[in-house]
């Protein structure tokens, strides 16, 4: 079946990242097919390359990265809410003349018209938030 | 449908407005601060006793584990289930819907 | 925009806000998605319940707090071609609200020489059950 | 002291539990979504009015007209401040605690 | 540890703990400052009401959600010379639960052939409420 | 009178960065002295440069470095917080290994001791969050 993900809340401060993150292992090692996981809200900042959580907890950026690089996931960071909550890959750093990105290996910055694809062409779509 | 409910019914209204808008023969299951819902011996569990008279309801166990909730004090007829059965209940109910 | 996901496919849509405008953005970001939403020829529909029935209240005025006034947004629905916004009676009540109490968003009737009609609908929670029911894909903001 | 509450009391505990243990003598602000809370068709008036008896109850100008309520929906003796009159508050309560 | 911003200055910090742990993680972070706040060698209590007593509750592992288990940081509240926890009764009651379900915390008592003595004091409203009037800071996590 | 103020929650998402704003600046107007803002939590990602806010939108994050700039403002980001959550300045860059900062101007890293020491500094300490 075609599921896919709606993450709406920031690393750590929510338990949302994490729940979303075991759903959609646990989705995968069941042979379904995981079309999207989109990043809303708060949850673009799930995308940023520069946490560094302490050494005895778990790296949630990096587990996100892993999990798309082994199952060939697409982690869709939405470009409004990046804008607002400052999470820039290389073009958007062009785009608004910034001088540094933080995007994270494995996530893309899109629109929110990736959202509702996801929408139509999943069978499911679960969302995790506050 | 397979509602979700991930805030505890002491603190918000999210239980409160799925029991209130869920149907017959729909599956509720209760995530991270939602399983607090589950508590035989807290104020809600009157409620969460009528669903279960048309509804199913469900806790996930990880979270129950590690919020410290003994099984024993879940209310009567609640079920446990793992992030494996969370995935089987979202696909084989038509819809699924987060309270957030 | 992308007619190779959408043809063919139409899908129930329902938004559903149950938190109050200005103290966090769910409220402005949700009706983001919807606006987005629409120009996938999708059904659209919108639910307001619980704190959410404030988004439309009418008479906003984020001047003096200096945030973005979404809430004139509400009213470019009905021109999305969104055409069912469902409010739901309990949650006025309880808050001591009425319809007269919400900002009155139309649409323009095509099919009935442009005339315009309300385009928020009072429902009970036993309406608003079916309502959600009958949808496909449900997001909470 | 200064009770500070920013939630709506229809999503959330919080006010439930300022008036619970908040003294005679303090002043509770609502600001933000808890503006809601003074209301006077709304369920928790009626809190609000018990409380109005022995504190001072206030809601921050700035908040209620981004929410569009008007005056004249307040429960009766709920006071109107503005951000200048937050700092007041502030200062001359001895001691300041927000209930987030 | 910065002297010459606490030398002579004592103050009553409370904080007041409001949220269940894991879902977010106010809690953890909240308990980090009561530890920092220690050393600074001002008077620290630690009180817990509303979803905020499922923090102290027994038997926490969160071994299968893969987040940080901070449970077990609470017992070390008695090191760091916080000896004073109020946990409210009718929060507990309402949820079900009594101090039996309570992680037994205890501090070693210096002036008492350090005795192990209980850190948890389950009190009533009305003297949650004067607990907290009578302390100086109050920080709410 | 010396006041403190403590922020608990990102720009945009939640109003408590845009109260704490209104609440300093009002302080600040009637003569007191604001000797801190502390950013806690989520409230850490006030201080990043890298956001690009709507132009028809206040910029939450260039509104406190003013602020900052005018009153010179103590406006300090909790370290453990920051790492949990992306916040970089150059010390941390280094000492973490990253490729990237986007500390706003204005802005500090710095430790949980500050919020300590504002509590005991300040006659009064104003908190705002979720």
């Amino acid at each position: 079946m075609k599921l896919a993900v709606l993450v709406n809340e920031g690393p750590y401060t929510h338990q949302a990242s994490d729940s979303a993150f075991h759903f959609t292992t646990a989705a995968l090692e069941q042979g379904h097919e995981v079309i999207r996981v989109f990043f809303y809200h708060d949850g673009v900042n799930n995308g940023t390359r520069l946490t560094t959580p302490p050494q005895d907890d778990r790296h949630i950026t990096d587990r996100w990265s892993d999990l798309a690089r082994r199952h060939d996931l697409d982690l869709v960071v939405c470009v409004a809410a990046a804008q607002r909550r400052g999470v820039v890959d290389e073009d958007e750093q062009r785009r608004n003349g910034k001088d540094a990105n933080n995007i994270a290996e494995g996530f893309r910055i899109s629109g929110l018209g990736q959202l509702i694809e996801a929408g139509i062409q999943a069978d499911r779509m679960v969302a995790f938030g506050d | 449908m397979l509602h979700i409910v991930n805030k505890s019914p002491f603190e918000k209204n999210s239980l409160e407005t799925c029991l209130r808008l869920s149907s017959a023969g729909s599956s509720i299951l209760l995530i991270e601060d939602g399983v607090y819902g589950a508590l035989a011996g807290g104020e809600m569990a009157g409620t969460i006793r009528d669903a279960l008279a048309d509804r199913t309801v469900c806790v996930l166990g990880p979270d129950l584990l590690a919020r410290g909730i003994d099984p024993g004090r879940l209310i009567d007829g609640v079920e446990i289930v793992d992030y494996a059965a969370f995935v089987k209940l979202a696909v084989e109910q038509p819809k699924v819907q987060s309270w957030l | 925009m992308s007619e190779e996901f959408t043809s063919g496919t139409v899908k129930k849509f329902l938004y559903v806000n149950r938190r109050a405008p200005h103290g966090s953005n769910y409220a402005q970001e949700g009706l983001e998605v919807a606006l987005i939403g629409a120009a996938f020829e999708q059904d659209v529909a919108m639910a307001y319940l619980d704190d959410g029935v404030f988004q439309l209240k009418s008479g906003q005025d984020t001047g003096k707090i200096g945030t973005k006034n979404f809430s004139a947004t509400y009213r470019a629905l009905g021109d999305y071609d969104v055409k069912r916004v469902y409010v739901e009676r309990e949650s006025l009540e309880r808050r001591g609200l009425s319809q007269e109490d919400l900002m009155p968003l139309v649409y323009k009737d095509e099919d009935d020489d442009w005339e315009e009609k309300p385009l928020i609908h009072v429902v009970s929670a036993e309406e608003m059950r079916r309502i959600i029911d009958e949808s496909d894909v449900i997001l909470n903001f």
